[in-house]
């Protein structure tokens, strides 16, 4: 589902996004410091409208709601997984299986299968190599690893937060 | 503490070096390059030159290696040993007198941190005490490159962006063969 | 209050640097590049994660903490990139694959 | 005392050893581009640890420029051994050298 927003919202959302993030980061509070702040945060809201790449894509926001939920299960699975890998790299006789695999995506938007990738990636002991259409190419470090994710639940979560928007 | 940390670094930055000197794969040598200036920025980061450490960010980590790596683009990536042994004397012996030369000139020099140097008695004060109010710049070494030397700095940036153009211009004639790019990207025996 | 935070910045940090190793240690004894990639997001995940957490209540400064935490965005954000324009360029330049045990899945490539 | 910083920074050299050893010893070219990535993650938490080892960690303005430098790196490092030079758009379809 493209949610269709008006751009110039989004370019004001952006704007704003960077302008706090420039605030943070700077901690100089004078007039000719904020200015130049102003100044560079719009040059860039500028460029990226010329390069056409605001979007609801370009611009998640819709996402967040979903993604309160979707983001501490994704840390929780991440910890799991890490201590899976470490403690099969630090057997003496190491259990590594390593396979290629292809899991199915039902997400239906690109952001969507990029955010299912990225978490697969994210997730130590699986990596994935090439996203299609409807499938993407994990190299897995192990069988139980490759079944675990073949299971789909990530899938299933990463869909229900796109729904969520 | 800190100078341990010093120790170990600059360990770490020969062993770096010395591997670059023996391996024979270019490509190897690059990489092993990006991580010499990783470390180098380590080590200026940890010396409190934080501002060269990001210069080192953008040209040592960043620009160089893919220079370099351009460069093997259009040459071999593996190199030539060279049997003329005279060649090799008379380039260590060059290098030697050129090191000798660089740290003999470092002797008269005060030695790092000293207090009494006099970068800090002459320039370093002013700078620091004057420039907030006379620039409004936060950062001394920003008001003192965009501003007291100003001039000096916008040249620089024409040359920079001289070379700049001068370097894309050279890579946008397509001159990679193809046998070339297989050479450069062969890659070595799998292991296990 | 203190010294609670004392500790739980010992222990984020300790944790950290373990798994930090590990990734380290994984990295030198995993048999090809397709496993090896898994050992450093160890390091990239978790490793950095703990040490930044722990890092980050020892701040004394808004500021410093606000800087901690977007460089711990920017690793999430962009560590699993990387590791995937990675795979996907030595898949394509066919490195080879380590395998074991009679299971193969058939090499589509 | 022997604090927590020190004890951080000390696991960071040794990973930094270890990662120098991949970068060394390769074999393909692809560990070396690993070991590159995974090095610049290392000086990013090593610069943050050292700063606040020092006191003064007003200055993780580095290690942030660190964080995006060390991806970009390798995006364009791989782009360039994906491609062979430095401009080109990708093709899903074909590993084809345009």
């Amino acid at each position: 589902m493209i949610l269709k927003k008006n751009p110039l919202q989004l370019a004001i959302g952006l704007f704003i996004l960077l302008f706090i993030l420039w605030l943070l980061s700077s901690g100089h509070y004078t007039t000719l410091i904020i200015s130049f702040g102003v100044f560079s945060c719009a040059l860039v809201v500028f460029l990226s409208w010329k390069m056409e790449i605001i979007d609801s894509e370009g611009v998640p926001i819709h996402l967040i709601g979903g993604a309160i939920r979707y983001v501490p299960w994704l840390i929780w699975q991440i910890i799991l997984a890490n201590i899976d890998v470490t403690k099969r790299v630090l057997q003496p006789k190491m259990d590594i299986t390593p396979q290629l695999i292809e899991v199915e995506t039902s997400q239906k938007t690109d952001l969507g299968r990029v955010i299912y990738a990225n978490s697969i990636t994210l997730t130590p002991g699986t990596v994935s190599i090439q996203v299609h259409e409807d499938r993407i190419l994990v190299h897995a470090i192990a069988k139980e690893v490759a079944e675990e994710l073949q299971k789909g639940e990530m899938d299933r979560r990463v869909t229900r937060m796109e729904g969520l928007s | 503490m800190i100078d341990i940390l010093h120790i170990i670094l600059f360990v770490f930055l020969v062993a770096i070096g010395i591997a670059i000197i023996r391996l024979r794969d270019l490509f190897a040598a690059v990489m092993l390059a990006g991580i010499f200036s990783l470390l180098s920025a380590t080590l200026f980061t940890v010396m409190d030159a934080v501002d060269v450490a990001f210069t080192e960010a953008a040209v040592g980590a960043g620009i160089s290696t893919l220079l370099m790596l351009a460069t093997l683009s259009v040459t071999s990536s593996e190199e030539k040993p060279t049997a003329n042994r005279r060649q090799a004397l008379i380039g260590l012996i060059v290098v030697t007198f050129t090191g000798a030369a660089l740290i003999y000139g470092t002797l008269d020099m005060p030695s790092y941190g000293d207090p009494d140097a006099p970068i800090h008695h002459h320039m370093a004060p002013r700078f620091i005490e004057d420039s907030p109010e006379e620039i409004g710049i936060p950062n001394q070494v920003t008001s003192v490159l965009a501003s007291y030397r100003g001039y000096d700095t916008w040249g620089e940036t024409t040359v920079i962006l001289a070379a700049a153009i001068g370097v894309m211009l050279l890579f946008a004639t397509p001159v990679v063969s193809r046998r070339r790019e297989e050479e450069l990207l062969a890659p070595g025996e799998g292991s296990g | 209050m203190a010294p609670v935070l004392d500790i739980a910045s010992w222990v984020l940090l300790i944790s950290g640097s373990f798994f930090v190793i590990v990734g380290g240690i994984g990295l030198l004894r995993l048999p090809d590049f397709y496993t090896r990639v898994h050992a450093a997001s160890i390091t990239d995940t978790v490793g950095a994660w703990l040490i930044i957490l722990g890092l980050l209540l020892q701040v004394e400064h808004t500021l410093v903490g606000i800087k901690l935490i977007m460089i711990l965005l920017f690793l999430i954000l962009t560590s699993p990139l990387s590791s995937h324009a990675l795979t996907k360029a030595a898949y394509y330049r066919e490195t080879p694959m380590f395998r074991s045990g009679p299971d193969q899945t058939e090499d589509d490539r | 005392m022997f604090d927590m910083f020190g004890a951080a920074m000390a696991a960071l050299l040794v990973c930094m050893v270890m990662t120098m050893i991949r970068a060394v010893k390769g074999p393909t070219v692809f560990d070396r581009i690993l070991a590159l990535n995974s090095f610049g993650t290392k000086t990013v938490l090593m610069i943050a640890v050292v700063n606040f080892l020092a006191g003064r960690p007003e200055f993780l303005d580095l290690a942030l420029v660190y964080a995006l430098m060390n991806f970009i790196g390798t995006i364009a490092v791989l782009k360039f051994t994906h491609f062979g030079h430095l401009a080109g758009i990708e093709d899903h379809e074909s590993d084809e050298v345009s």
